[in-house]
């Protein structure tokens, strides 16, 4: 009575030509622990992290698939996938893991350099909403809820969608219409500007 | 006053043919001391180490260098020339001018340079060669087995049936150790006990074995060949002499707990044998349990105990007994998984371990082999093996591979769908480890029989209902899976006692950091330790099944025979020695030494009229191999190497540099 | 005066007149200023002791004169580099620890009194006056900045408050200083050539004379090797090279045993800056051998041990 | 007792009822919570999703303000904030580099002297169950409460340790001392997606179905937590969650703040307990607890 | 011999511990592996038994270069001996690199007595070095 969970990602089936990719340790997996702090290379492909994610249902390859895939070198496939938007940072992954790989670490080093390459997300409206939040940070240093709601609508161009909830919410007074002003705000947008600095430094 | 003989070999071409050999002789004839030169076609020939000790004779030669081959090759061959012309076989030196220099060298100028500052380093070594003498221990022809599992008694076997002594100490009031817990063993599925018990008679009948049960080993002092050994024989408060073990006394007693041997699945008494078949098959009183020994009153086994053996006044007794061996068998424990938030902290009664499945499914345990679910006692129709419980896992467990764990839940679903018709079972394993005669065929047996094998390691196991949901990943086709058992079985690591590290520091033996006991060589000495006279066996040693465990014991048995094969040990000369007069008696040396041979005592020495006492290092001669690690940590050099002395080794570098 | 000076007298005083004690280490008034060791016996000399910053001596090596030959009980003084020097002596079991009462006091750095003399003259009194020192000295008083006139190994000390005494005197200092390394940084950063002249030019001053040795906690051997004949380490005439020899054993025998009391180079007459070889040393072993502090004794020395996980360069 | 509280983005707006309840729990407790002057966003749940320097900046930001005014504790009761400050506490204590890049960017000194708490550890260990428990005056009585703490209030272990990341207690403790029955089930900190709670609604419905329909399978008849992220998205996507999963769960969601408040006799709307999505109140009236 | 000299070959010392890295020297030999004569080995036991002050001897004594070798980390004849010599020398060649002693003149490697070809290739190798490096004239009594 073994009942399958979930539905099987329906990831691209690919040949992949391993004498291709860069060999040993490769330049993926130095730059991933680089941010991630961990060596994917420990990882022994034993599946506990996606045994136990609970958005693994939702994923085109599991979490340790794109261990393997970094592993590899598998750049394109790695940041393919949208196995790495589709990651809670929920850390039951990190936390269970029996060589100490940080699994939601490296998904987070992956997400970062598809951004950094500026590739197209392989969920748009997850990144999106991700940079609508914080741009919204950037502009006023604390958060409005109801700003980045509407906001992300707009963008995402779904706007009706659970509009009900937005208005009820607001019903219940649960969106500060008021946004924050305040001298915070001045010195959140010194760290931005810092940051881009460093940034345009590095390119 | 030094008279140094200098021996040129040509042997045939392959020195001369490089070297020039004559010039050579003229050369080493200049060198300090040198009083005699001779070339010879074959010096390691009869003839050539003839002319040797005619040499020896007539120019009252006092060194001797030979300019030949590897000393690997032939030192001990002329170390035996020496004495045969009674000079001591420590006052020679090779000069290797045959594999480090005629065959390694085209340039016939170059290697006689070479094989020149080769010689002048051979003849500036010997001068400072001193007579030694190999020191020779007396052994006590008596071995101390430690560990009454089959590796122990496997090796007190082999041991006594070469006819000599053997004592078995064991912990536990009976012998038979993790095997008797076991119901049948891989590949064969033979049943456990029938090939146990009768080893375990044996070992209890044998003439020369004495089996101690109940005891354990306090304190070692001593060396290879006479080790003295205080042994705890702990009160069993029975007369065991009298003791029939006809059993009335257990039946009656009213003081009950559950049983060790059946893990807790199972109860016992206060006065008990661990398990029918036990060896000796007579009780032990548990004290801590005994209503008599906690309130004074009760002694109802006493009252029904027709031998009168039941003896409440017996007092545990430490005995000092001298050993030439020492087998270390202790075996293993078993992880405690526990640790485990993700499988429910061993919270569920439903998830055991694989050895609770034994007991189970064993026709002497508790359910009397009816495999059962603790929770409610009902069949288990689907039971889910997790793999790798605490073994190869670094965050929570061992690093390690605990090796026998695929085989025997492999043979945990065999039996299982032997003894339960449409038994579901699933594996869940990371790798299937089946590296040994047979065992790849038994894993197949397995599946053949309907076990589903899923590969990768389960990530959760938690109650819904009265179902264990087991969450985990089916890595080979990339989808998360779950099941809903029954019963959960637990693959859980084999890891050292949690009590060998203090065991290992009485034996003097070293343990790796996984607290078990570490072998003199990886590959080579795998049953011998560092410590001269200790030999292991079995799970101590590191994780291991059956078959292997008892050609370890068989193994130890054999070295410990052949240590018992002599009357003396000849122990190497070339070892370290102390300057007392020099020696500050920092001990910096003694953590250096891989052997314990080093220790302190208390000199007195005389200065400005009154005698002082102060404490310096000494070198146990027997323990020493010789390696010289002391040596540099000495800061004075009163810490030297016989043979291979700092006077020796300055002027070798002093000679052989241009 | 310092606060606490009187109640250290105190305890001295009934030290010395408990049975079974042989002697007590401390400083008394020498002249110019100085102030000198004193080896007390009688309870009553115990008001003569004092401390200030002209304490410029390193008691712990008189410890193995006095235990030599006698079984009593002895007491130093211990400011925080004696009482590393104490504990390295206790480890490589050249005195019990039980035999010795180590009486702990704070240091806040030891004058330069050479330095002081060279700009204020005939010295007659150095006190410790607060942050600040009262210095007498050509018949006037000077109220100096201890920074400006301290020894130069005071500088940069890491342990100014004496650990595992039996008592101490005074409020506990925490060191804000650690050992600098970057005069061996800098060297390092040389040429290798450039940094043998620099070693060859300090090594051909040596006199031999052993200064750095015989104050040296860590040279405490009954016989060394140095002094040996046979086997001939530092070989028979003394050259350069044989200097070198000397320097380069020195170092590596109290190499992950060097408590950086300072005092090698200090003592040296003819200025080798001893102390950098001793530095490097440290360095390199917390570095390679990740040891927490490389100047504090520990049970067994870092190369008396090793783990099988080592850096490994020798493939 | 006195503590510098971040309050997060979330507590003025969609957990506002947690932003009132708390402060109410927190008088009835004598806990004087002093908001962080000046304090800003600490950039969860996307800075870390989108740029490492972000991600350190913003946290230490309000870190550095705390230990500017001299407090060695910053408490907050969003989950979320609370996980973000820790983990950069923790990186920037343990990675001296990490420290000075943080200084750099926030033209901060941050020394890393402040420890970031949640108000459950506060709850649990400073005030202490017992406390808790004396100041109850109207047991939670026949209440079947399950505990979700979430992911991110006890994960990662090393940043955060103040309870077990696979069956934590310390809520069930406070729950039990207000007089409710807590029940034990699996997926006390099974994520629940929290963080697609705009961009996914059909992930986090999935991820929210699992732990209400285990939650159900308990026995439980609410769930309580301490992070809002949980809450607005058990609470306002359990109609969603209830399609996916084809069934009903009715399971109310309320703020540890919120029954710890009712069982000191605060009133329904002292508490916000009539701003939920599903609806609050009927639960409690029927068990005579309003 | 003088530097500059067209001939001039450099001098190695090698301390090899009798188990394995002599051993290997011995099948180097056996298997008839050429290398330069530049090398002349004195046997020791262990290379726990070098001590860092024979390495300075050589130099005095008018080696151009020194090797220390050992049996691999874990397989000593001793079990420990070479985990000894291994911190020492991580020490050593740094501190004689420190006082101005060029990186390359002390090698230390772990040879196995079946590793006749890489005791053939270290002592290549190390020649070679020490050729471009050129006389040791540090610490070399009569130099100064």
């Amino acid at each position: 009575m073994l009942s399958i969970k979930g539905k099987r990602g329906d990831a691209v089936v690919r040949t992949i030509t391993l004498s291709a990719l860069e060999p040993g340790r490769t330049r993926l997996q130095g730059e991933v622990e680089a941010m991630g702090g961990t060596n994917v290379r420990r990882c022994y492909q034993c599946g506990k992290c996606s045994g136990g994610c609970p958005a693994s249902f939702a994923m085109e390859a599991q979490p340790r698939q794109v261990m393997r895939m970094v592993q590899l070198g598998d750049r394109e496939g790695a940041l393919a996938t949208n196995t790495i938007w589709l990651c809670a940072s929920c850390l039951a992954c990190t936390t269970r893991c029996p060589r100490e790989v940080e699994i939601a670490g490296v998904m987070e080093a992956l997400r970062i350099i598809s951004r950094r390459e500026r590739r197209v997300p392989s969920d748009r409206n997850v990144a999106l909403f991700h940079d609508i939040f914080v741009d919204a940070i950037r502009r006023r240093g604390r958060l409005n809820e109801f700003e980045l709601a509407m906001r992300y609508k707009l963008a995402s161009r779904n706007l009706f969608a659970d509009i009900a909830q937005g208005i009820s919410m607001m019903l219940r007074g649960k969106l500060a219409l008021i946004p924050h002003k305040y001298r915070g705000r001045a010195q959140v947008q010194a760290i931005f500007r810092r940051i881009k600095e460093a940034e345009v430094k590095r390119s | 006053m030094k008279r140094v003989g200098v021996f040129l070999c040509w042997c045939g071409s392959n020195i001369a043919a490089t070297v020039d050999v004559p010039a050579l002789a003229e050369y080493a004839a200049k060198l300090p001391n040198v009083v005699y030169v001779e070339q010879n076609k074959y010096t390691c020939s009869e003839p050539g180490q003839e002319q040797i000790r005619k040499a020896i004779a007539e120019h009252r030669l006092n060194r001797v260098v030979v300019a030949a081959c590897s000393p690997r090759m032939h030192e001990t061959t002329f170390r035996r020339t020496l004495a045969s012309a009674s000079l001591n076989p420590y006052l020679l030196e090779m000069a290797n001018v045959r594999e480090h220099c005629s065959w390694v060298h085209q340039d016939r100028a170059e290697a006689t340079a070479k094989a020149r500052a080769l010689v002048r380093r051979a003849v500036a070594k010997v001068q400072l060669a001193r007579p030694l003498f190999q020191s020779s221990i007396p052994v006590n022809r008596r071995a101390l087995v430690i560990g009454g599992g089959i590796a122990g008694i496997q090796a007190a076997l082999d041991i006594a049936d070469s006819g000599h002594k053997v004592v078995l100490v064991e912990r536990e009031p009976t012998i038979g150790g993790r095997m008797a817990q076991l119901d049948k063993t891989f590949p064969t599925l033979d049943c456990s006990s029938c090939i146990l018990t009768p080893k375990m008679v044996d070992a209890a009948q044998h003439e020369n074995i004495q089996l101690w049960t109940y005891s354990e080993v306090e304190e070692v002092g001593g060396y290879v060949g006479n080790f003295q050994v205080k042994i705890r024989r702990r009160a069993t408060s029975i007369n065991a002499s009298a003791c029939t073990g006809c059993g009335a006394c257990w039946e009656k007693c009213p003081a009950k707990t559950g049983n060790e041997f059946d893990l807790g699945l199972g109860q016992r008494k206060a006065i008990y044998v661990p398990f029918p078949q036990a060896v000796p098959n007579k009780p032990v009183i548990d004290r801590d349990l005994c209503i008599y020994f906690k309130t004074g009153r009760c002694r109802i086994c006493q009252r029904f105990c027709t031998a009168g053996a039941v003896e409440f006044e017996q007092q545990d007794v430490v005995v000092e007994e001298t050993f030439g061996a020492i087998v270390a068998a202790t075996g293993f424990e078993q992880f405690d998984h526990a640790v485990y938030g993700e499988y429910g902290y061993g919270k569920h009664p439903d998830v055991i371990t694989g050895l609770h499945l034994e007991r189970l499914i064993s026709a002497s345990g508790p359910s009397d082999g009816k495999v059962k679910r603790p929770s409610n006692g009902a069949v288990p129709e689907t039971v889910v093996f997790v793999q790798c419980v605490g073994s190869r896992d670094e965050a929570k467990g061992v690093s390690y591979c605990s090796r026998a764990c695929c085989m025997y839940t492999a043979k945990h679903a065999i039996m299982l769908h032997e003894k339960i018709p449409g038994v579901s079972t699933f594996v869940f394993y990371i790798d299937v480890r089946a590296a040994g005669k047979g065992y790849e065929e038994f894993y197949a047996r397995a599946q053949e029989l309907g076990a589903q094998y899923v590969r990768g390691r389960v990530a959760r196991v938690y109650q819904r209902g009265d179902k264990l949901v087991v969450m985990g990943e089916d890595t080979l086709l990339g989808a998360k899976v779950q099941v809903e058992a029954d019963l959960v079985v637990l693959a859980t690591a084999m890891t050292a006692r949690h009590d060998a590290q203090s065991l290992a520091r009485t034996l003097g033996i070293s343990y790796d950091q996984n607290g078990f006991f570490t072998e003199a060589h990886p590959k080579l000495r795998p049953v011998e330790t560092n410590t001269a006279g200790i030999f292991l066996a079995g799970a101590c040693q590191g994780p291991k099944d059956i078959p292997d465990t008892v050609a370890q014991g068989t193994a130890a048995a054999a070295k410990v025979n052949n240590l018992f094969a002599k009357e003396n040990l000849l122990a190497e000369p070339t070892v370290a020695t102390v300057n007392e007069a020099w020696c500050s008696g920092c001990l910096w040396c003694k953590p250096t030494c891989p052997y314990r041979a080093i220790d302190s005592k208390t000199i007195s020495q005389r200065q400005v009229g009154k005698i002082l006492t102060r404490q310096v290092a000494t070198v146990n001669a027997g323990l020493c191999q010789g390696c010289g690690a002391c040596t540099v940590a000495c800061r004075t050099g009163a810490m030297n190497l016989l043979g291979f002395s700092n006077e020796q080794i300055l002027a070798e570098v002093d000679a052989i540099c241009p | 005066m310092t606060a606490w000076l009187d109640a250290l007298r105190d305890h001295v005083r009934e030290f010395l007149s408990e049975p079974g004690v042989d002697v007590f280490i401390g400083y008394r008034a020498g002249r110019r200023g100085r102030e000198v060791p004193a080896f007390l016996t009688r309870p009553e000399q115990a008001s003569g002791l004092v401390l200030g910053p002209a304490a410029s001596g390193a008691l712990a090596k008189y410890v193995l004169e006095e235990a030599a030959g006698t079984t009593g009980r002895l007491g130093v003084l211990a400011r925080g580099c004696e009482a590393l020097s104490l504990q390295r002596l206790v480890r490589d079991l050249r005195v019990e620890r039980e035999r010795l009462h180590v009486v702990g006091v704070p240091c806040a750095g030891v004058a330069d009194l050479a330095k002081l003399e060279a700009s204020l003259g005939a010295l007659e009194k150095v006190e410790s006056c607060g942050e600040r020192w009262l210095v007498t000295a050509g018949g006037n008083r000077h109220d100096v900045d201890p920074s400006q006139f301290m020894e130069e190994r005071c500088r940069d000390c890491a342990s100014p408050w004496p650990q595992q005494c039996n008592i101490s005197f005074g409020q506990a200092v925490m060191s804000p200083a650690s050992p600098d390394y970057s005069t061996v940084a800098a060297l390092e950063a040389l040429p290798a050539d450039e940094r043998y002249a620099f070693w060859i030019r300090q090594f051909e001053r040596c006199l031999r004379c052993f200064a750095c040795r015989q104050v040296c906690p860590a040279c405490s051997c009954v016989e060394c090797s140095l002094d040996l004949v046979d086997p001939p380490w530092l070989g028979r005439e003394i050259t350069v090279p044989a200097q070198a020899m000397f320097h380069y054993t020195r170092a590596l025998h109290v190499a992950g045993r060097c408590v950086d009391c300072g005092q090698c180079q200090k003592v040296c007459p003819v200025g080798i800056p001893v102390a950098l070889l001793n530095r490097k040393l440290a360095r390199d072993i917390q570095e390679l051998f990740d040891v927490q502090n490389p100047f504090v004794p520990g049970e067994i020395e870092p190369l008396g041990k090793f783990r099988a996980e080592d850096r490994e360069e020798f493939m | 007792m006195k503590y510098v509280y971040y309050p997060g983005c979330s507590l003025g707006g969609t957990a506002r009822e947690y932003g009132i309840s708390a402060r109410a729990v927190n008088d009835a407790l004598g806990l004087e919570f002093q908001e962080l002057a000046d304090w800003s966003c600490c950039g969860a749940s996307s800075a870390h999703m989108t740029n490492l320097d972000l991600a350190l900046a913003l946290p230490v930001r309000n870190l550095a303000l705390a230990e500017a005014q001299g407090a060695r504790e910053l408490v907050t009761a969003c989950a979320s904030c609370y996980q973000r400050l820790a983990i950069v506490a923790h990186e920037v204590n343990t990675h001296p580099r990490a420290r000075e890049r943080a200084n750099q960017l926030t033209g901060a000194d941050y020394k890393g002297g402040v420890t970031p708490r949640h108000l459950l550890d506060v709850l649990g260990k400073d005030v202490g169950v017992d406390r808790v428990a004396a100041r109850v005056t109207r047991p939670l009585e026949g209440l079947k409460v399950a505990c979700y703490y979430g992911c991110l209030l006890v994960r990662p272990v090393k940043a955060t340790g103040f309870d077990d990341p696979e069956d934590p207690q310390t809520m069930d403790t406070l729950v039990k001392a207000a007089g409710a029955q807590v029940v034990t089930w699996p997926f006390k900190t099974e994520c629940c997606g929290a963080s697609f709670s705009m961009s996914r609604t059909d992930v986090v419905a999935g991820m929210a179905a699992a732990v209400l329909s285990e939650a159900k399978a308990a026995g439980a008849d609410c769930l309580v937590t301490a992070c809002p992220m949980c809450h607005s998205n058990l609470d306002m996507r359990q109609s969603m969650a209830a399609r996916v999963a084809r069934t009903t769960f009715n399971l109310p969601i309320y703020y540890i703040t919120q029954l710890l408040g009712l069982s000191f006799g605060y009133m329904p709307r002292q508490l916000g307990l009539n701003s939920h999505f599903v609806k609050a109140l009927p639960l409690l009236r029927r068990l005579r607890l309003v | 011999m003088s530097v500059g000299e067209q001939s001039w070959k450099p001098t190695i010392v090698a301390f090899c511990c009798n188990w394995c890295s002599y051993a290997g020297a011995d099948l180097a030999g056996t298997s008839r592996l050429q290398y330069p004569a530049t090398v002349r080995i004195i046997r020791v036991p262990c290379s726990g038994r070098v001590n860092p002050q024979f390495i300075v001897r050589a130099f005095q004594r008018g080696a151009d270069g020194v090797l220390v070798a050992g049996c691999h980390p874990g397989d000593c004849h001793y079990s420990t001996g070479n985990y000894y010599a291994r911190r020492r020398f991580l020490l050593a060649t740094r501190f004689l690199e420190y006082l101005g002693i060029e990186p390359g003149r002390l090698w230390v490697r772990w040879i196995s007595g079946s590793e006749g070809h890489k005791f053939a290739t270290v002592i290549k190798e190390m020649s070679a070095a020490l050729e471009r490096l050129g006389p040791n004239v540090k610490l070399r009594e009569g130099a100064l």
